[in-house]
This record gives structure tokens, C-alpha cells and sequence, in this order.
């Protein structure tokens, strides 16, 4: 059973079951390519687009990682300050709450305004998106240090910055990574969104583009892109909490 | 009854100071937590001495304040202001009790990030000691704590009597003369705990540190104290202190003896009143609760 | 009288805060005359809301409909595959790998295919709200339907309980903190994927609104719906914290 | 060189070859021009990125769209127009039992809402019909809802949108040419900033003088040109942009592009579409119209770079 | 030495099976985990048989098997097929156990989202019986279990003591003959404890129903057996069966007398021997696991 599972649940393995159902569902219900084209048009399409899809990725892929990590780095700074100034949280937290709410991607086309047609209009909306999962996680996480190590590390006469380093944050970490993998998948939807604001290279561009060129079986190619930078992200993402955070929050 | 107790026990403790000072002197300490009508009166009224080298332990009923008492004297809460603490005779304003005292708090609150050796050190580290030289000396306690070979383990990987010795390790090699255990042993099973208790107290004859030590267990209080003190209910003050004459070093075999059987019985008699009222305390608080 | 006073307490820095924010943004537009089309003052927009709200509102309608439906709908799939997961293991052996594999793939994505597949008015919004909800949903129920420890199964199981038994007195129960977490990020994906999707193509909705004024250069009807946008998610996750609540009431 | 940027209305395309020729055979560097091209979509909106300096360059909107600007109080000038012909069509399918615009009536009538929306509002008035009486919805980018049939009239380019309907052997419908009911605008109009008119008037002329060369030259090397337009956009089928330039061609080279040249603004037709506006409440009063159409730079476009 | 311990508890035992039939009877009983080269014997070679009435109690050291033997008694675990366990005489195959014992586990497994009232009628509701039923038999024994005016509070409202005294009431009321207690008072600290004690033999002497109680606490398990059986470390198995004789009803007095302390001291010995074991066992353990 054990055996079992773990051969059925490794990936390669799953990829290729799903591409045996794949080859088997679509000339067995005759669905049309609309709905699902044969793989091996999307295959073929893939290959023709190489080139585009190449670098697309690269793009989209540089726009979620700086978005990502400027919006980590901002999110984990508003935590930190919320969770040691009371007053701050007070005053700014729930007006963070309601921003959080704000759908950037809506105005997209003032961000652009705002930011130019550069990547940083783009990485601007990444960040965005990611900063309130971070920033949440790192208050939540840094305000529910365990008080009596806590008080453990004060009696050994302990600064506030050690106690910080030492353990505030080694002890929220669990929860800023859970913050970081909520952030990275909305990250990456931004960096997509934000490419329809006008833009050259992109997975999102070539989303938009195959729409306005009504090619389904080009959607499908890149929704499997996207799907694969997706998995890319958060795999690396996991793989460091696995390695280097592993343990849990109490 | 309760008052003439505290009496004695302060008497006691004041004419044996004026030899040597006491290491740890405390005098009408009292804490109160919130204010009127939801206040808590936690500690009323605690007098009591401890000299250099002693070991005494403190019983008394849960909730009694215990741990608030331990607290203050760790100097992580202040007393209220109309009690002070000495400590070799000195009185300690706020605050500066912080760093002064070893203390190991009641969960052993290892840090799950560290590895053994790392939370051994961690006092060391704060002190500010170079991570190279904390370990050096940390390493050379390792047998002596019976946790040879665990050093790169990490907390989760010890099974609990463990996991108290890396934090009794921890506290005895934040050097001070003064150590407060607040029940390392509570979490343990019975026959593990029997164990850690002959094995603390070889310890403790070869550091020959002051001890303060908080339990739950009577068995545990005179086998392990010079001295055993017993609090009351809530607000928690010293009702009684024992003076426990077993010759030591002591072994397994004194918990049946006559002796040891006699000064049990009168503990357990003074400590069973104190619980029975605590007993009843939680009752009104949940017949309170229930009706509001 | 405690109770107001504190509300005043918690209510009191927000509101500073909030009011000295406005004022700031309302001072700097017109101090420095930035055009509407960069960034309206708080005053313009609000008089907007006013002047539009017919409009407003309409799409509000829609847009809530939309997010509330592929929420109902999303939660009830995704609660009712977990079950079905947990039932049967070897499934889920087979199918996590899948799901989490969809779940890299952001919803944004979606929207094309979606649109094709079920057409401009509100069905398409609803699917892909749906979908966004139920995925995590799906993950977050699983891993709260697994949460009891094989003591306490063994509990029931001692006193003769089914499978059956034991999903709806101890996982079920269980697993609702994570269903509320699941709602909680879902609620975020899901307002993203509907206003993107309205912005695509659709009939109706606040994204509609918004993406045809940013077509007419009504940089003051874009700040509106957004404005509208943000209150109306606020208010779903408000909601969906009153809804804690209530569904995890003995924390 | 000076640096300056170009927003299209639109992902890369034909539809802009001129441009992109522009760029690729060196005409803006020769004019001391350093160009950035950026693509627009269907979210953005090109003018208002003009306006506000964003960029400094646009191909974007058409006469309405202009209007609706200064109306906005847009500081938007429009130095050039593209297309002579309304690029738009009404399409509906054979068996759809609508025969003429008039049978729009009590029908769903799919356009974009980008601009396009005042051409349909237009046709509608000339034609006699009350708005309230014919269904307009938002038609979206892709042309697959009429393919399903979700409206019984869309919108179409006649450069792209067209051709896709044919190239996916959509052969059964018939057009509705806004011409034919008297209605014509004058699309891609090439616009730039009142500021720049102000402080940089000899960039603006340099700029429409490369920018007509380059058209005129992608219409006499149209191989080249599409090649150098693949070259510019990621994943473009060479066929459908070659239709596509064709297309484009007949709609710059149409009316007064004729007889004047390449980019010639209209401003008889202009003043017709503002009134039929006003008439039906799509604009509240008028605008000044010299300020918004500036001919002064198109006048002094050398005639080689912009005659037939 | 630990085979004869065997061989007599299981000689006493199957004498007096003759008359009566044993409540409850193990024969041959084993338990493995996993394969070669991985495998753990958790128990083995269990023998053992109890009374109906009886109040038998079961200590051994950490890990040494005896959650593992309840699990097989109250049939959630199937044994080894070389053994088998007798209700009343009859053989059980796998799977006949379940719902036939009541089972209280190591922790208190209260659900946090159930009242006290309803925590208690989980069995009850398990067996189908009515919600407004359950509740009114539930209610009925509030009193007697200390927990009167809890009835609509929930689980973290209550005090260690409560939360297991909730426990208990819900194996009580799903009313079977056998009762298994897995360490219920192992979390309390030592003098809620010793309440919890008595408290339990005065409901036990009104229910008199037949008990299989695991303790660590030697002190506990004399206080309240019939009969103490001894585990061997692990792979578990009986080593020795100790009668005990002190007369009921027993009170707080009990432990410090001297027959008390003569089973005391008997045991205190057998035990002491396995824990050594494990210690020795554990370090091994560790030691393998550093080296690979
Ligand atoms: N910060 C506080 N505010 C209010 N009440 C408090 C606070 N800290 C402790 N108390 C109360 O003071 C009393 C004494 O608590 P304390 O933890 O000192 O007891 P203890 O004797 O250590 O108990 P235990 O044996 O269970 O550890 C308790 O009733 C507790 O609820
Ligand atoms: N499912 C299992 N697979 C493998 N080993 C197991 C399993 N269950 C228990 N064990 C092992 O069997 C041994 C006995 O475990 P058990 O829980 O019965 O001990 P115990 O006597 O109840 O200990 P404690 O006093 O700590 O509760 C342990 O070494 C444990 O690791
Ligand atoms: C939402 C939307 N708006 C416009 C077009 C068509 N389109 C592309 S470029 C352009 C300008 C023509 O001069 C037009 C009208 C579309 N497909 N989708
Ligand atoms: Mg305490
Ligand atoms: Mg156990």
C-alpha cells in the first residue's frame, strides 16, 4: 500500500497519467477542441511557439520574483512594526485589511500611469498582492510568541533585539512561510493580470493574444505554463520551508 | 493556625540571616493582578529566607500562586510596592533581578529550531559569550547530563525526561548561585521522574548551587529538600515550613522509611486542607460563571 | 457604558488615522493639481459614487451575485470531494497530486477557456469563482478532515462508530477551522478572478463598469467602482469573520 | 537622440506596421528620434496614458474617441488620422432574419465599448432608430460568443475580426458598413500631448514625418513589412497579418488620403460626427476643435513621405 | 526470574477461572509492528485474566506496551493470530471486540466543539439513542461526578481535574461490563490526583464493575488495584502479578501505612529493573541513530 502510494503520488508519475487520460478522453467522447483540444496539437503548438514561450516565461517569471520578494520583504517590515507598535496596529491594521480588499488588478491601467510602461508597473502589482498575506502572517506570527519563552530569554537578561532575533522570529516563521506561499500564487496572478496593461513579452501577453486571435488550443499551452511557473514558485517556495523551517508554530 | 505558621517559618529563617545573610530574603511580598472588583490577590504577604547552598521546595495547591512567586523573584514581574526582595541582603529594586538568576520555567520551553547543544548554549549566547566558546562549555556537561551523543538532535527527536535535562543543562550553565525550578519534573511519568530526582540531586551536590524548587509532589518535596514550604490556597502566603533532617545523600530507599513516612503524613494533612479549598474556590467560580 | 467606551477605544486611532489619510490625499491633489485621470481626490470620488450609483449599484448586484454563487457553489464541491477523498483513500493518493497541480495554475489563466466555455453573462463568473473556491477548499477541508489523531478515532471506534459516524462527529467538526481558512484565501481569489473575468467580457458587474469607464477616460467612475469593489470585498470578509465565529464559536 | 515612446491602441499587429517599419528601417533614428513602441490591450486606456505623459506618442482612438477626450478635458491633441473609412462593421449571421440596419430593432447588438460604442449610437440615429429599442451589449475581445450565438449582431474590424470569422469558415453571415448608413469616422488617430506641442514642436513633426514615411513604405514593401511586424509581436500567424495589412491598406489610403496623402485629417467628416454626437446626447456640447485636430504639423510632413 | 513471575500470575489466574469464568482472559497474546529487519515486538506472550468486579492495575515503564494491549482488548488493534483474547469465555475474533468494552484513552479526547453534557452522551448518541434520551441519563450523573452546573460549558473551560473527570463520565455511561483506563490521571498534578483517586474507588465500589487500569504511579496502582500486574520493558509482557490485600473501603491514610509500604517497596524494585531497561534500551537507540 505504502509502496504503492508513494509510486502513485510522484509527480512524473501523475503527469503521466493525466496525459494517458488526456489522449484517451478526447477521441473517446469526441470533444471539441474547444473545450479540450488532443494533446498532441497542444504539443505541436508548444513547440511552434518555443521561442515566444521562452522568454515569456523568463518575464513573467522575473515580474512574480521581484514582486514577490520586494512585497515579502515590505509585508514582513509592516508586520514586524504592527506587532511591536501597539498604537500602529491600532490605528493602521484594519485600514490595511480594507487595502487588501482593493482589487489593484482593476486599475491596472492607472498603475501604468502611475509607474510606466516598465516592469515595475507590473512587479508593482505583484507586490501589492503578495504584501497583505506576508504582512498579516508576520503580525500573527510574531504576536503569538509563547510568553513564557519569552520571559525565559528576558530572565537570562536578554535586550529586546536579541530577543527578537533569538526568538521572535525563528518562532513566527512557520506562519510568515504560510503568509509567503499565499502570497506567491497571488503574486504570479498579478504579474499575469498586469501584463494585459500593455505589454511585449509575457505569458500573460501571449494569454491576451491567443483570446484575441480566438486560439484555444494556444490558452491551453500557456495555462500549462502557467501551471508549471506556478508549481515552479511554490515547489521552491516549500522546498525552503521543508529545509529550513520545518518546525511548528505554538 | 495558617499565621503562627508564617511566624515560625519567618523567625526561623531571620535568626539563621544573622550569620551569614541569607542568599535570598523576601519580605512582605505581595501581588495583586487587576483592580477592583475583578481583582486577583495572586501572592499575600510571603516572608521567607533561603540561605547559600540550601535546597528548598515550595507545595502547595494549583493555582496558588506558585509560579507568580517564582516570577517576581526571576525579576520578571515586580513585586507590589509594599514588599521588597534581598538578595545576599541587598534589596533588589524593579528590574534589577533580570539576569541575576537561573531560572527554569514549568514547561521546559526548549526552542523546537534549536539543536540540543544550541539550547543548551542559549543563555551563554544572550550573555553574549562567542557562539564557539558557549559550546565548548556546554559540551563538557554533556555525560555529566546524561545526553552524550544528542548534542546535533534536535527537541522534538527527545523523548520528555530528556528534554528536562537539556533545560535543567540550560539553566545550570547560566552561572548563578541562585536557581528557580518551577516543577521541572511535572511533566515526567512516575518511574522517570524517581530517576531524575536521585540524578538532580547528585547534581546539585557537586555544583552546590541554592536551590528553590516548585511541586506538585510531596514524595518529590521531602526527598529532594532541606526545607520544604507549604502554600496556601489563593492568596497564596507560606503556611508552613518543614525542616527535613534525612541524611543525605539520599536514595530510593528513604521514601520508605519511617521517618520519611511521618513528616509525609503531616504534610500531606497540612497540603490536603489547601487543596480542599481550592476545590471549593473553583466550584463558586464556576457557579458564578453559570449563573452570569 | 464599558462596552461603548471600548468600541470608542478600538474605533478612535483607526479613525484618526483613516481621516488624516483622506485628508492628506485630498490636500496633496489639489495642492500639487494632479489631473483626475492620474489620481482623483477622495472628494471627487465619493460625489461620483453619488452621481453613479444607479450604475454603482446595478454592477454591485451582479458582482456580489457572482462571488456569493461560485462561493456556495465552490465550498459545497469542495467540501464534498474532500469527504469523498478521505473516504476513500487510494483516491486521494491519486487525486492530490492532480489538485495541487491545478492549484499552481492562477485562476487569472482560466478566464479565457472559462468565458468560451460558458459564455459572457454570469454562469462563466460563477464557474470561475467556484473553481477558485473550491480548490482551496478541497485542500483546506482534506488536511482538517485528517487533523484528529488516530487516538480520538479510535475513541469512536471503541464505542462501535462507522466511518460514517466518525466523519460527522469528530472530522467534520474538526476540520471547520480549516474550512474558514480555505474560505478566507478562496474569498481573496475569487473577488480577483470575477472583476478580472467582468473586465474580459461580460454583461454586467462592477469590472464591466469599471473597465468601460477606463475605456471612456472616467478616471472618477474607475476610482468609484474601485472604491465600491474594495468596500463590498471588505464586506464579504467581514462576513467571512463573523462566520468564524460562528462556525468555530469554542475557540 | 531624443528618447520617446509610442502607445498603440492595440497588441502588436499590422494594424501599426507603419510604426514598427518606422522603427525597423531606421527612418526615427534618422530623424533623431530614439522610439520606444508599447503594445495597449484591451484594459488600457492609450489616450489617457498619452495625456498624462506616460508616453509620448499614441496611435489610438478615432474621431469620437477625441471628441470624448477634450470633453474629458484631456490635454490630448490629435496630430494625424490613420484610417479614412469607419474600420467597423455589423456582422449577423444569414438565417438571423435581419436584412438591414432598421431590423436591429428588438435584437442584442454586441460592440466594444472602448469608443466603437458611439459609431453604433451614430449609425443608430441616422438611421432613425431609438437606442432604447435595440439591445447593446459589451462585446468582449474574442468573437467566439457571436460564434455561439450569445447576440444576434456583433462588431467587427474589418482588418481582423472579419478575417477571423473566415478563417474559421464562418462563411454564412452578412455586413452593415457604418458608411453605408452615412457615418463616417476616421479611426487611429495619431495623437500626442498639448505639452509636447508646447515645448517640443520640432520632436511631434519629426515623429509624424517617420511615422508616414514608415506607412508608405510598408505599403510598397508589404513582405517586408509583415516580417518586421512578426518581429515585433510574439506568436502572430503571418497569414492573418497579411490579410490584415491589405485591409489596413485600403482603409489609410481611402477618402481624403487619396487626393492629400497618408494621414490626412478629415475635418468636414469630423464636424459631421460632432453634430450627429451632440444630437443624440453622446457629447454634451462641442469641443474646440482646432485645438483637439492640430493640421499645422501634418502640413509640414514633407509631401514624399506622405503622397500617394 | 521473570518467566516464574509469569507462569504464577497465570497459574492464580486460570485456578480461579474455574469457578466463574474470568471476565476477561488473554492467552499467548503478541503484537508486532512492521517487518524484518524493521520490526518491533510491542507485546508478548501476554497472559492474563481478570475477575468480574475485579479492579486490576497495570504499571511498566514507558513504551513498554500497555496502551498497545489495550488497544487489542477493546478491539482496535487485531493480535497476532498466535494468541487470543476471551470475553466471558467466549474466543473474539478480529473485529467482535469493538463496542463491547468500555475504553478511556491516554488523553481525555474531549472535542472541543461539543458542551460537557454533550462530550458525555458521545457513546450514546454513537449507539443511536435519542439526543433529548441521552442527555436526561447524562444529566443524572452530574452530581456524583462533581461536574453539577458544567453541563453547557465547553471543554477548555474546565480545570485538568474536570476535563478527566468528563472523560470518565462518558466510558461510565457507555454502560459495558469492562472497563479500560488508559493513565486517566497521568496529566493531573499530584494532589488533584490523589482526589481524583478516591473519587474514582467511591464510584467504582457503587458501579462495581470490572476495571483495567494503566498507571506509571506505583502508589497509585497499590492504592487502587485488587491486583498489580508488572510489565516487563518492551517486547511487554507480565512479569509479575502482586495480590493486594489492604482492606476497602481505602482512604488517603492507606499509603503511609507499613503493609503499604511493603508492596511498595516489592514493587518499587521490579519496576526500578525495567526502567533501567528502557534507559539502557533508549540510549542504545540513540546511539544507532547518531552513528547512521
Ligand atoms: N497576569 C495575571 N493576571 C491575572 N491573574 C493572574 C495572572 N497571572 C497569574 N494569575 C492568577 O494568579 C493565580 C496564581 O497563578 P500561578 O500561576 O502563580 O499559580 P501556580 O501556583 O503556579 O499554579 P500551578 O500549580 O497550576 O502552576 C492564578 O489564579 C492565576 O489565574
Ligand atoms: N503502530 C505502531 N507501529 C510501530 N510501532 C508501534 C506502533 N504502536 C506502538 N508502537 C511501539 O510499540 C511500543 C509500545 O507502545 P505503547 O504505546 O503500547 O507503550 P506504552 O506502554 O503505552 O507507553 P506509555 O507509558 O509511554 O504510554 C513503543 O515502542 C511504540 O513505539
Ligand atoms: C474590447 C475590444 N475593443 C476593441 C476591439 C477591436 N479593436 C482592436 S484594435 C481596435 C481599434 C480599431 O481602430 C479595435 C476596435 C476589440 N477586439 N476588443
Ligand atoms: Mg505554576
Ligand atoms: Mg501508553
Amino acid at each position: 500500500m505504502t509502496m504503492r502510494g508513494r509510486i502513485l503520488t510522484s509527480p512524473p508519475v501523475t503527469v503521466l497519467l493525466v496525459a494517458l487520460a488526456w489522449l484517451a478522453v478526447v477521441p473517446l467522447f469526441n470533444i471539441e477542441p474547444r473545450y479540450l483540444p488532443p494533446l498532441g496539437d497542444v504539443y505541436a503548438e508548444a513547440v511552434k511557439l518555443w521561442p515566444d514561450l521562452l522568454a515569456g516565461f523568463w518575464r513573467t517569471f522575473l515580474e512574480t520574483f521581484i514582486g514577490f520578494i520586494a512585497g515579502a520583504l515590505i509585508g514582513i517590515g509592516f508586520g514586524t512594526a504592527f506587532a511591536y507598535v501597539r498604537l500602529l496596529e491600532r490605528a493602521f491594521f484594519p485600514i490595511f485589511v480594507a487595502l487588501q480588499s482593493v482589487p489593484v488588478i482593476a486599475f491596472g491601467a492607472i498603475v501604468v500611469i502611475w509607474f510606466g510602461n516598465t516592469i515595475l508597473a507590473k512587479v508593482v502589482i505583484a507586490l501589492y498582492l503578495a504584501f497583505f498575506p506576508v504582512a498579516v502572517n508576520t503580525l500573527r506570527g510574531l504576536s503569538g510568541v509563547n510568553p513564557g519563552r519569552a520571559a525565559l530569554l528576558s530572565s537570562f537578561g536578554a535586550s529586546n533585539w536579541q530577543s527578537f532575533l533569538m526568538l521572535a522570529l525563528p518562532s513566527a516563521a512557520p506562519v510568515i512561510m504560510t503568509g509567503l506561499k499565499l502570497g506567491i500564487s497571488l503574486s504570479l496572478a498579478g504579474a499575469i493580470v498586469g501584463e494585459w496593461f500593455g505589454d511585449t513579452v509575457g505569458l500573460g501577453v501571449l494569454l491576451l493574444q491567443a483570446l484575441y486571435f480566438e486560439q484555444v488550443t494556444r490558452v491551453w499551452v500557456l495555462i500549462i505554463a502557467c501551471g508549471l511557473l506556478g508549481a515552479l514558485l511554490y515547489g521552491a517556495l516549500s522546498l525552503i520551508e521543508r529545509r529550513y523551517v520545518w518546525w511548528q508554530f505554538d | 493556625m495558617s499565621s503562627e505558621g508564617i511566624q515560625n517559618g519567618g523567625m526561623a529563617a531571620r535568626s539563621k540571616a544573622s550569620v551569614i545573610p541569607p542568599h535570598l530574603q523576601l519580605v512582605n511580598v505581595w501581588k495583586r493582578f487587576g483592580s477592583e472588583p475583578n481583582r486577583t490577590v495572586a501572592v499575600s504577604n510571603v516572608d521567607l529566607s533561603i540561605a547559600p547552598g540550601e535546597f528548598v521546595t515550595l507545595i502547595g495547591p494549583s493555582g496558588c500562586g506558585k509560579s507568580t512567586l517564582f516570577n517576581m523573584i526571576a525579576g520578571l514581574l515586580p513585586p507590589d510596592s509594599d514588599g521588597s526582595i534581598l538578595l545576599s541582603g541587598q534589596p533588589q529594586p524593579d528590574g534589577a533581578l533580570l539576569g541575576k538568576i537561573a531560572f527554569m520555567p514549568q514547561k521546559d520551553l526548549l526552542f523546537p529550531w534549536r539543536t540540543v547543544l544550541d539550547n543548551a548554549t542559549l543563555a551563554l549566547e544572550v550573555e553574549g559569550m562567542s557562539r564557539r566558546k558557549a559550546r565548548a562549555k556546554a559540551e563538557s556537561l554533556f555525560p555529566e547530563f546524561g545526553l552524550m551523543g544528542f548534542e546535533r538532535h534536535y527537541p522534538h527527536e527527545l523523548s520528555g525526561g530528556m528534554r528536562q535535562r537539556v533545560a535543567l543543562m540550560r539553566t545550570f550553565l547560566f552561572e548563578r548561585d541562585l536557581i528557580l525550578l518551577d516543577e521541572p519534573f511535572g511533566a515526567l511519568d512516575a518511574l522517570t521522574r524517581a530517576m531524575m530526582q536521585r540524578w538532580l540531586l547528585d547534581i546539585w551536590e557537586r555544583h552546590k548551587r541554592t536551590v528553590l524548587f516548585i511541586t506538585h509532589d510531596i514524595d518529590e518535596a521531602i526527598f529532594l529538600g532541606d526545607k520544604v514550604m507549604v502554600m496556601t490556597a489563593r492568596p497564596g502566603t507560606i503556611k508552613q515550613t518543614e525542616t527535613i533532617a534525612l541524611p543525605r545523600p539520599r536514595d530510593a530507599s528513604v521514601i520508605t522509611s519511617p521517618d520519611f513516612m511521618e513528616i509525609k503524613r503531616r504534610l500531606l494533612a497540612s497540603v490536603e486542607e489547601e487543596s480542599m479549598k481550592t476545590f471549593a474556590l473553583s466550584r463558586d467560580a464556576a457557579d458564578r460563571k453559570t449563573m452570569s | 457604558m464599558a462596552i461603548r467606551l471600548n468600541g470608542l477605544r478600538t474605533a478612535l486611532p483607526v479613525g484618526l488615522a483613516l481621516a488624516g489619510l483622506l485628508l492628506a490625499w485630498e490636500a496633496a491633489v489639489r495642492l500639487f493639481g494632479v489631473p483626475a485621470f492620474v489620481l482623483p481626490g477622495p472628494s471627487g470620488i465619493l460625489v461620483t459614487i453619488a452621481e453613479k450609483s444607479n450604475i454603482l449599484s446595478a454592477g454591485l448586484l451582479v458582482t456580489l451575485t457572482e462571488v456569493a454563487g461560485g462561493f456556495a457553489i465552490g465550498t459545497f464541491i469542495g467540501v464534498a470531494l474532500a469527504i469523498v477523498l478521505v473516504l476513500v483513500p487510494p483516491l486521494e493518493l491519486m487525486a492530490i497530486p492532480l489538485v495541487i497541480a491545478i492549484n499552481s495554475v492562477p485562476s487569472v489563466a482560466f478566464v479565457p477557456l472559462v468565458l468560451l466555455w460558458f459564455g459572457l453573462g454570469m454562469a462563466s463568473k460563477i464557474a470561475l469563482a467556484a473553481f477558485a473556491v473550491a480548490i482551496v477548499v478541497l485542500l483546506n477541508t482534506l488536511q482538517g478532515l485528517k487533523r484528529p489523531e488516530s487516538e480520538a478515532i479510535n475513541l469512536l471506534r471503541s464505542f462501535g462508530a462507522s466511518r460514517f459516524g466518525i466523519l460527522f462527529r469528530l472530522r467534520l467538526p474538526a476540520a471547520m477551522p480549516f474550512l474558514v481558512t480555505g474560505l478566507r484565501v478562496g474569498l481573496a481569489r475569487s473577488t480577483i478572478v470575477v472583476i478580472v473575468a467582468e473586465m474580459m467580457g461580460g454583461y454586467g458587474g462592477l469590472g464591466q463598469v469599471i473597465y468601460q469607464a477606463t475605456a471612456m477616460m472616467d478616471s472618477l467612475t474607475v476610482w468609484a467602482g474601485v472604491v465600491v469593489a474594495s468596500m463590498a470585498s471588505l464586506g464579504l470578509y467581514g462576513l467571512l469573520v463573523a462566520l468564524d465565529r460562528k462556525l468555530v464559536w469554542w475557540r | 537622440a531624443e528618447k520617446v515612446s509610442v502607445r498603440l491602441k492595440w497588441v502588436a499587429q499590422a494594424q501599426f506596421a507603419g510604426i514598427y517599419v518606422a522603427k525597423a528601417k531606421g527612418f526615427y533614428e534618422a530623424a533623431g528620434l530614439d522610439v520606444t513602441v508599447n503594445p495597449g490591450g484591451p484594459n488600457i486606456n492609450a489616450a489617457t496614458l498619452v495625456a498624462s505623459g506616460s508616453d509620448t506618442f499614441g496611435v489610438v482612438s478615432g474621431t469620437e474617441g477625441m471628441l470624448n477626450a477634450r470633453a474629458s478635458d484631456l490635454p490630448l491633441v490629435c496630430i494625424a488620422m490613420s484610417q479614412q473609412k469607419t474600420p467597423y462593421a455589423y456582422v449577423t449571421y444569414d438565417d438571423s432574419g435581419i436584412n438591414s440596419v432598421k431590423d436591429f430593432k428588438g435584437k442584442s447588438v454586441a460592440t466594444w465599448f472602448t469608443g466603437t460604442q458611439y459609431t453604433l449610437f451614430s449609425v443608430l440615429a441616422h438611421e432613425g432608430i431609438p437606442q432604447s429599442d435595440v439591445q447593446i451589449v459589451s462585446q468582449p475581445f474574442s468573437m467566439q460568443p457571436f460564434i455561439d450565438r450569445q447576440y444576434q449582431v456583433a462588431t467587427v474590424t474589418l482588418y481582423n475580426e472579419l478575417n477571423t470569422l473566415r478563417e474559421q469558415g464562418i462563411n454564412n453571415i452578412k455586413l452593415f458598413r457604418p458608411d453605408d448608413s452615412g457615418v463616417t469616422t476616421q479611426q487611429d488617430a495619431i495623437v500626442t500631448s498639448e505639452r509636447m506641442i508646447k515645448e517640443k514642436p520640432e520632436i511631434v513633426q519629426s515623429f509624424l514625418n517617420a511615422t508616414l514615411k514608415g506607412w508608405k513604405y510598408a505599403f510598397q514593401h508589404k513582405a517586408e513589412a509583415v516580417d518586421i511586424v512578426l518581429a515585433a509581436g510574439s506568436g502572430l500567424e503571418r497569414k492573418h497579418q497579411e490579410l490584415m495589412l491589405d485591409e489596413i491598406e485600403n482603409l489609410m489610403t481611402a477618402g481624403v488620403a487619396k487626393t492629400e496623402g497618408l494621414g490626412a485629417i478629415d475635418m468636414a467628416s469630423i464636424e459631421k460626427v460632432q453634430a450627429s454626437l451632440i444630437k443624440f446626447g453622446g457629447l454634451k456640447g462641442p469641443v474646440d476643435l482646432k485645438a483637439t485636430f492640430d493640421q499645422s504639423f501634418w502640413n509640414k510632413v514633407p509631401a514624399d513621405d506622405k503622397k500617394l
